[in-house]
């Protein structure tokens, strides 16, 4: 299908003129009379039991209005599915970060000294830093307790579990994988690892919390408003009409403000004092005790017959989940994307065992793409390996691997999408893969796949005297231009200027809505639109908006309401193809130029798509070059952006995105989900790229220069360079 | 503990109040003086989402005690009328939006001294200032259309 | 962290084990130390550290925790709070006396950093702290020597 | 943040005189780029901050028939466009230009980036290889303070208690000299530098090496001169020998932190690295 010619013109956003004037209110800007603020006290052990909390010196601190240890919330967890993470620690503590009190106090400075005149006496206990410690048939276990814990309602139930300290575990097999491994010609194993990354959106956590009247008010960061409803009725045992949960506008997500762990606390504060509560995370806090992307260890085995097609495959996939599950929304607790490796390929026969785990660590939550860009920095990287060895190029062993319509998939479900191939042979055109390159310089290349998102929300239109049209929605915009992807769809089907279309985003006072993330925009807000747009034409009965507008009366609007539920399966994808130079002195790479050829099917907001493939590549570069949230005794030592560092202006290739479209997306007008697509395929492209390159094949992320330089391989390193100890 | 008066233009209107020595900018242009449009992120002077001009000149106002700023001509987005703006807005030059005020404000002391930048040197200029949605791509066209268009 | 000190001392073995088993002699050879006192088994005491313009007061204890004279081995733990900054430092350190008249005195510590002392980074940290050690070896070595 | 007095006197002797009331609890604050963190963090709790900024005198940067002559509060970015500044050493106005982002260049001073004492810093490293001297006063006088004194340790100086620091001043380099200031930045282009060198050589009608410096950042807890490599090189020419032989008494000049921009052994090995290509460019 393609699209009304309103949608090939690029939009305006309708939150451009906010945010470039200063007007835009976030969380942190919002004025709240008479707030107090918030400050916690937090463990320094990994894993420590709580001996006893004194508080009486900071009780007793003028402007101090309450104190709270974990006695006072005992039994209270919260989390996004299980709730396993304490509103406040009573017993024990299990990561650095993990909180033992709160306080309530005039300003935060005040607050910041109650803290420090908190004393907790612990009883160390000896941690569990690695996941193969926290899986050893004798290890202690972190949550004794987890089989009383509350898991929320959803589709899906609580996996069972091999051992105490999974969170999740799975094991999906496909096809006769032992007898397909015994007629491979040749089989390779690879592992590889990657770190704890943080999505580091630059805006800060923050939220106010205040009780008025029987109804528990709450504005926060968090970009699921109705879900953080749920959790917070289901911790603190309130019914879900009595919380109002609202946002600011929301300065970035990238999936790590799906979890808040503060609203909890902030409403027994609040509750305590008789006034509103708030707190903003001090950018250190955000780095070192919010939910990073798992660190993981992905092991590979790949048979191939004597055509270099894959006949079998297994993997296995361990992610480092930290103290508490409580980040992961999802029913399996595992990061989703992370299970199916090898996606987007035929893959005959496969068996996939993945699993989170418990260990010390800070807990570990979601973040754009879950699971993908681990696996699939495993995946590419095993296949240009196996390239290597068989002694064909990886495109060509892509070009002969790559699903096509029908093939069966490493999940075993037939291949449904785009034409992989093509994407392919697309960035190899583009990236010139034949020209030859001097020395120190490669390519490589990546594919990405990626679920469109599904699920169910409503909107509402209004239709008013002087023409507008005000859609209602219960989904925010933290950046993505959902409000505008809303705006457009309305407008393109209805026929009227985009301008006289307004979004306004409600509360958790309005219809039940999904929130931000998985993909889901898109297709499951665009759909919603679409329909009420649609509802709105039928009852205009074949009168234009204008015509229909006329005619009301003062006082009053024509009103649809149209809830969807988006069910349909689909897949976005895209070919990587990255140049680098190595300077074989120094192992240092830079990325030269990349291509990415993208198709997402119908583009809705042009200009806001680009921004979603471009700023995704950006991301992906960051994890693949730079981004470490490297723990050392239980602590993340890169405690601010000066030393956990994000790519700059300065680092970004020349990059070109190249569409090409089946244009049978199924959401409206054929549109696929674009938010989470490109970002899981960089590191891996960078890491073919830099082999290619100079040789070094780097199995651990990010690909520093170190890491480059100790992988050079021996002919490749000056013959006579100067002193290397 | 020592209270001082400090005088200086905000946004080309004149200002005089007396603060606290432990005052900062930021916490003075957003609390005091409800200028919520300079953003406090990193804390460090890193992320560049608290830029403001002082003198002319970009500055984090996260790293400047108000005491400094005494004399000085502060700008802040609020008092930005730019091209830079609308060229943010069609080119995509933000996304969630919470680091534009400072690209902006960095951008906008860059074309004021230099109208003709070279892209190295916005790029140089604007390293300083994060941005974790646009992947920059959008904010280069955005200024380099403000540039070009001037 | 780990962090490992050899030094050498031209004293007999049996005086360099009984400078160390003597507690308050052995602190007040780590600089900074001071109001070095006994507390039950341990020494409690004050250690002053500049991490540059920072400055710390790490009061604590140290404890004998193991010690086997024949084999020369002894393990220490020492705890010591900031109250100021807020944060502490907790090491175990393992001491291992060989050799005889020159003695080898080998000290491997266990450095853990907790709270907020943690901010100042722990690469800092790891030099200050291999600083005092140094400074210790070469404090017991003199210590030794004028016995 | 946590209260303070702020003291910011209009004269030097002004200011002496405050510092020296009371040295151990008065902070010296010049751009404050660092020291603001520091409050911020609470990691210092001083009872004064003495702001210097309406020193002016501080400010100024001047050639002189000795050489240049930088104030203590001229900010990175005013050396970095300094005409003064280029003209004595093209290398020194880049290695200001270098220093971390624009925003900091501006407010950040030459006074407080040394008396910081940060080891990842690039200003000390050029002008530890033009034989820089810090000259800094107190109430009993002025002392010149040689760069390779001035940085005792890890954010540690040899400045005294009452002192403050006025400038800097660097001899006239010898005719035809060349310097060069190479800063490896292998991740983001705002980091820190993992090692950074700085080398000002002069040769002779035949290429004889007649005047060697070689600095190196990130090399150790203090910005060092590599002595022995300085050495090998005077009376040799720069020929590939001679530059190898010097890169690898640099690297072994050197004794690292293993901390989050590499190992201990990386940065040596790049210090060789990184040598050798500074001795390359002014070859």
């Amino acid at each position: 299908m393609t699209g009304p010619t309103i949608l090939d013109r690029p939009e305006r956003r309708l939150d451009g003129d906010e945010k470039t004037t200063g007007a835009a209110k976030y969380t942190a800007d919002l004025e709240v009379p008479g707030a107090l603020q918030a400050a916690f006290v937090r463990s320094p052990y990994p894993h420590a039991r709580i001996v006893s909390v004194d508080t009486a010196r900071a009780r007793s601190l003028a402007g101090v209005r309450a104190v709270l240890t974990g006695a006072d919330v005992r039994g209270q967890r919260l989390g996004r599915r299980l709730q396993d993470w304490p509103v406040l620690c009573w017993d024990r503590v299990l990561f650095v970060g993990d909180r033992v009190a709160a306080v309530a106090a005039d300003t935060r400075e005040i607050a910041d000294d109650a803290v420090r005149l908190i004393s907790v006496e612990y009883e160390e206990l000896s941690p569990l830093l690695d996941m193969d410690e926290a899986l050893r048939p004798d290890a202690p276990v972190l949550h004794p307790d987890g089989a009383s814990y509350r898991f929320l309602e959803g589709r899906g139930e609580r996996p069972a579990v091999p051992h105490p300290n999974h969170q999740g575990h799975v094991l999906e097999t496909h096809g006769d994988v032992d007898a397909a491994f015994a007629r491979a010609a040749r089989t390779f194993e690879h592992e590889f690892a990657t770190p704890r990354i943080h999505q580091a959106a630059l805006e800060p956590r923050a939220a106010v919390v205040w009780v008025e009247g029987d109804r528990v008010r709450v504005v926060s960061t968090n970009k699921a408003p109705f879900n953080l409803r749920d959790q917070m009725a289901a911790t603190l045992g309130l019914s879900k009409d009595r919380i109002v949960v609202d946002n600011g506008t929301i300065g970035g997500d990238f999936g790590g403000k799906g979890l808040s762990t503060d609203e909890f606390v902030l409403y027994h504060l609040a509750k305590a004092t008789g006034r509103p509560v708030r707190v903003v995370t001090r950018y250190a806090d955000e780095l070192t005790t919010t939910n990073p992307r798992h660190a993981s260890r992905i092991r590979l085995r790949t048979g191939v017959d004597a055509d270099g097609r894959i006949v079998a495959h297994e993997s296995h996939a361990l992610f480092d989940g930290g103290a508490y599950a409580a980040g992961k929304p999802t029913a399996r607790l595992l990061v989703e994307g992370g299970v199916e490796t090898l996606e987007g390929y035929r893959v005959p026969a496969a068996r996939h065992e993945a699993a989170t785990v418990y260990t010390n660590q800070v807990p570990g939550g979601h973040m754009r793409a879950p699971g993908q860009p681990q696996n699939v920095f495993a995946s590419e990287s095993h296949l240009d390996l196996i390239a290597r060895e068989l002694g064909i190029t990886p495109l060509e062993l892509r070009r002969r691997n790559v699903a096509r319509p029908g093939d069966p998939t490493t999940t075993g479900e037939p291949w449904h999408g785009p034409d992989l191939a093509a994407l392919l042979d697309r960035a190899a055109l583009d990236i010139d893969a034949d020209r030859p390159r001097p020395g120190g310089r490669g390519i490589g290349f990546a594919l990405g796949v990626r679920h469109v998102g599904r699920g169910s929300t409503t909107i509402s239109l209004r239709l008013g005297r002087d023409g507008t049209i005000e859609a209602r929605t219960g989904v925010g915009d933290q950046g993505g231009g959902q409000h505008t992807l809303i705006q457009r769809i309305v407008a393109a089907t209805l026929g009227v200027d985009p301008v006289t279309v307004r979004v306004r985003r409600l509360s958790t006072e309005g219809p039940q809505d999904p929130g931000i993330g998985g993909s889901r925009v898109t297709p499951v807000h665009g759909g919603a639109a679409l329909a009420a747009a649609q509802a709105l034409k039928e009852k205009l009965g074949g009168r234009s908006v204008a015509e229909a507008a006329k005619a009301l009366g003062t006082g009053e609007e024509i009103v649809v309401s149209a809830k969807f539920d988006a069910t349909a399966s689909d897949h976005g994808a895209c070919a990587h193809a990255i140049e680098v130079a190595v300077d074989v002195d120094t192992g240092a790479v830079r990325v030269l130029a990349a291509v990415v050829a993208v198709d997402v099917g119908q583009v809705i907001n042009p200009v806001g798509l680009r921004g979603q493939l471009e700023g995704g590549f950006v991301y992906g570069l960051g994890m693949a070059l730079f981004e470490d949230l490297a723990l050392e005794d239980g602590r993340v030592r890169a405690a601010n952006l000066g030393d956990y560092k994000l790519p700059t202006i300065a680092d970004v290739p020349p990059l070109r995105i190249v569409h090409l479209s089946d244009g049978h997306g199924v959401g409206p007008y054929g549109a696929r989900s674009a938010g989470e697509l490109v970002n899981p395929g960089v590191p891996a492209a960078v890491a073919n790229a830099v082999q290619d390159a100079c040789g070094s094949r780097v199995h651990t992320l990010p690909i520093t220069a170190e890491r480059v330089w100790n992988a050079l391989p021996a002919p490749t390193r000056r013959p006579s360079g100067p002193v290397r100890s | 503990m020592t209270q001082h008066r400090i005088r200086f233009t905000l946004n080309g209107a004149a200002v005089d109040l007396t603060v606290p020595a432990e005052r900062l900018l930021v916490d003075l242009l957003r609390d005091d003086l409800g200028k919520t449009g300079t953003k406090d992120g990193c804390s460090v002077g890193v992320c560049g989402l608290c830029t403001v001009q002082v003198d002319g000149a970009p500055m984090s106002a996260c790293l400047l005690l108000a005491t400094q700023i005494d004399g000085a001509a502060i700008r802040t987005v609020e008092g930005l009328a730019s091209p830079l703006q609308e060229a943010f807005i069609s080119e995509g030059g933000f996304q969630c939006g919470i680091c534009t005020s400072g690209q902006l404000m960095a951008a906008d002391a860059l074309l004021r001294v230099k109208p003709k930048a070279t892209d190295a040197e916005i790029r140089d200029w604007q390293m300083g200032n994060l941005c974790r949605c646009t992947g920059y791509y959008g904010i280069e066209r955005a200024i380099f259309k403000a540039r070009d268009e001037r | 962290m780990r962090l490992e000190h050899r030094v050498t001392v031209d004293a007999p073995n049996a005086t360099v084990w009984a400078v160390l088993m003597d507690l308050p002699v052995a602190a007040r050879c780590v600089p900074g130390t001071r109001d070095i006192a006994l507390d039950g088994d341990g020494v409690r005491g004050t250690l002053d550290v500049r991490v540059g313009p920072v400055k710390l007061a790490l009061a604590g204890t140290v404890v004998v925790v193991s010690r086997d004279e024949a084999a020369g081995t002894a393990r220490l733990r020492a705890d010591a709070a900031d109250q100021r900054i807020g944060g502490a430092v907790r090491a175990f350190v393992d001491l291992v006396v060989t050799g005889d008249a020159p003695t080898e005195l080998a000290i491997a510590s266990d450095v853990a950093i907790l709270g907020r002392i943690g901010e100042l980074g722990q690469p800092l940290i790891a030099r200050q702290a291999d600083k005092v050690l140094a400074g210790f070896a070469e404090c017991l070595r003199r210590t030794v020597a004028a016995r | 943040m946590r209260p303070f007095d702020y003291v910011e006197p209009e004269t030097l002797e002004e200011a002496l005189e405050i510092l020296a009331a009371d040295p151990d609890d008065t902070v010296v604050m010049a751009g404050g780029t660092s020291l603001v963190i520091l409050l911020k963090q609470d990691l210092i709790r001083p009872a004064r901050v003495l702001g210097l900024r309406r020193i002016a005198e501080l400010r100024a940067i001047s050639a002189t028939d000795e050489g240049l002559v930088l104030g203590a509060l001229a900010t990175h970015g005013m050396l970095a466009r300094s005409p003064a500044v280029r003209a004595h050493a093209a290398a020194l106005a880049s290695t200001f230009a270098a220093v971390a982002t624009v925003r900091i260049r501006e407010q950040a001073t030459l006074g407080g980036n040394l008396a910081h004492a940060d080891p990842a810093q690039d200003p000390p490293v050029t002008l530890l290889a033009l034989d820089g001297a810090a000259v800094a006063r107190s109430r009993f006088g002025e002392r010149r303070i040689p760069l390779d004194t001035l940085f005792t340790d890890l954010f540690e100086t040899s400045l005294e208690p009452g002192e403050l620091l006025l400038r800097v001043e660097l001899p006239r380099l010898p005719v035809a000299a060349r310097a060069t200031y190479q800063k490896f930045l292998p991740a983001t282009r705002d980091d820190y530098a993992t090692v950074s060198v700085a080398a000002a050589v002069a040769t002779d009608a035949r290429g004889a090496c007649t005047h060697a410096r070689i600095a190196l950042g990130g090399a150790a807890t203090v910005p060092l001169r590599a002595r022995e490599a300085e050495r090998s090189l005077m009376g040799r020419r720069f020929d590939d020998a001679a530059i190898r032989e010097a890169a690898a008494l640099a690297a072994a000049a050197t004794d690292p932190i293993d901390d989050l921009r590499g190992s201990a052994s990386y940065k040596r090995a790049m210090v060789g690295v990184w040598t050798e290509r500074a001795l390359r460019e002014v070859a």
